[in-house]
């Protein structure tokens, strides 16, 4: 499915799951995205950290638990993984209470690095 | 009066507008989205809670999130039952959107 | 104690359709009468017989409807929201009847509470 | 349409005009409530003080401009709509902006009155 | 230039629809090319054939219609999120077809830009 | 960089988030409900804004919402054709969702 061109996306995740689809919906492009060799990564920003926390456990509230799918990523050559320090700061969220592997990167950092992208979609 | 919020703080200020309307006797719950209020690392909820107002967090809210080892202090966790409840007890309820 | 509940968005898309369904089990799990459930704004959305969700997921249409038939709760979708919509007859779910904002406001009325689920 | 009995009905309105729907389709919800004998109040807080602006004009953004509405209100014997002064001094808004006469009343006043309905119902 | 489009929200209860579609008509005015707009999340109620808005406010399904017809622009709806949400042919506008995800990613990666609306 | 912003800062942390991660030569545009944040009433906006990073405003939002004559000094309205010029002189795109 390869369009011969590669370009450099990235997903923006801002908000926390479960109380919108934007999430879970999110991951189903991500996960669409590697069938077409791009330069994929993810950005957790903001509310988009709670995504990556352990533990998600939705029985009681009768939703969908989509949160091993961040552990499938690897599988798909999508390892790219960025977490913004300052929003799991602002949370009192650690880096070892996430599920997956990620890079924790300064505010600073993060803006650079969106700065480098073609194709840039929030959700 | 039983307040209901259901967005983050952290994106929203729902939160926010709801607790400088809240009186003394009042509770507030917190669903969907706005249980990340009720964690140890949110301390700016329990912060600007007026005097003698109750808050409440709706576990199965918590738990979907990952977040129920993390509850703060002073804050109590209901299931949906206990939502019911509350709604029942207090004689006015409001949802702020 | 009888209860109204009133929804504002759409399935799926936001939890509140899924809030307001939980509370309305647990409402009648407890022995309360949940009244009517008026279905307002995107709200709408949750009336159509269409929705075809992944086998792994929640039917939130179905449930709906379930709760209409197995506890006689009324399901009302707001005439002037649906048709801004397209929810009508030929594709109302079972169990949902399309009508004017007056239940809302009746609704209101005659409950002991209006819960409201929105964004 | 009465049902015999009357309760106190406060309309909160929270949100900008035009952005979402919610503005135009609360003003439907509060134009049937008419009908019902209620008394019924309108509040406006927070952005929800731009519904009521003067010189709102629609015609570039494509959308149907329903800010005259506001003005009928009183030919539905609805006269009791309440702006919050902290919400208008926030936003740098006048009293004299407004294209309705209404009722300005600090956050205080807003809550106690707030406390004193049957129902309350947020747009 | 060639523009690709995302639409995240449904029509009427937010502007994003509005603001797309202005997009569009503007860009194409400009000479630029549309070269697909994408239905995702809720953006796929924006293309249901049933909707009756009334008659003194824009009917957005179609305005998108008319952008399909006047100027050849593609409008692909989500299979996926469509499904969740009742979007089927059976009640699919004219101009519209139903496609996959991949025609989203497609899309990014042949425009020039991609723009996205959404909430 | 072109940054979208559709949402008012009173209402939610979107607006913000975009200022913190705009760098010089960026463009950040106001939409719908954001162009709130363009009037003199919101001094903060242009406060938050960082050095280098150019504000526009669209002005048929700013003209439903009544708007039009409170517009701010340095911010830039433009109309959809302004829009698509925007987007087309920037080499990047970002909707802050």
């Amino acid at each position: 499915m390869s369009e011969g061109v590669s370009k450099r996306f990235m997903f923006v995740n801002r908000k926390a799951p479960y109380g919108s689809v934007y999430a879970l919906e999110g991951l189903e492009v991500v996960l669409i995205s590697a069938a077409f060799d791009q330069d994929v990564s993810l950005a957790f920003i903001d509310d988009g950290v709670y995504q990556l926390l352990r533990g998600q456990d939705t029985k009681a509230a009768g939703m969908k638990n989509f949160s091993p799918t961040y552990r499938a990523l690897e599988g798909y050559d999508i390892e790219k993984l960025y977490v913004e320090r300052e929003s799991l700061e602002a949370r009192g969220v650690a880096e070892a209470d996430l599920l997956v592997d990620v890079k924790v990167l300064g505010r600073e950092e993060m803006a650079a690095l969106m700065d480098e992208q073609d194709v840039v979609i929030g959700f | 009066m039983l307040h209901i919020v259901n967005k983050s703080p952290h994106e929203r200020s729902t939160l926010a507008a709801c607790l400088a309307h809240a009186r003394a006797g009042h509770a507030v719950l917190l669903i969907e989205d706005a249980v990340v209020a009720a964690t140890r690392g949110s301390a700016a909820t329990l912060a600007a809670l007026p005097a003698g107002v109750s808050l409440y967090v709706l576990s199965p809210d918590l738990q979907a999130r990952g977040l129920a080892g993390q509850l703060a202090e002073g804050i109590t966790a209901v299931d949906y039952r206990g939502f019911v409840d509350l709604v029942a007890a207090q004689p006015r309820v409001q949802s702020w959107l | 104690m009888k209860f109204g509940i009133l929804v504002n968005e759409g399935p799926y898309q936001r939890q509140s359709s899924d809030s307001a369904w939980q509370f309305c089990q647990a409402a009648i799990a407890a022995g309360h009468e949940v009244q009517r459930v008026f279905f307002y704004h995107d709200g709408v959305n949750n009336a159509t017989k269409l929705t075809d969700p992944p086998q792994d997921d929640r039917h939130i249409v179905n449930r709906w409807t379930a709760l209409a038939e197995q506890h006689g709760v009324d399901l009302v979708v707001c005439v002037a929201a649906a048709l801004r919509r397209g929810i009508v007859e030929e594709n109302l779910a079972k169990g949902f009847r399309i009508s004017g904002l007056g239940q809302l406001v009746e609704s209101a009325i005659q409950a002991d509470r209006l819960v409201v689920f929105g964004d």
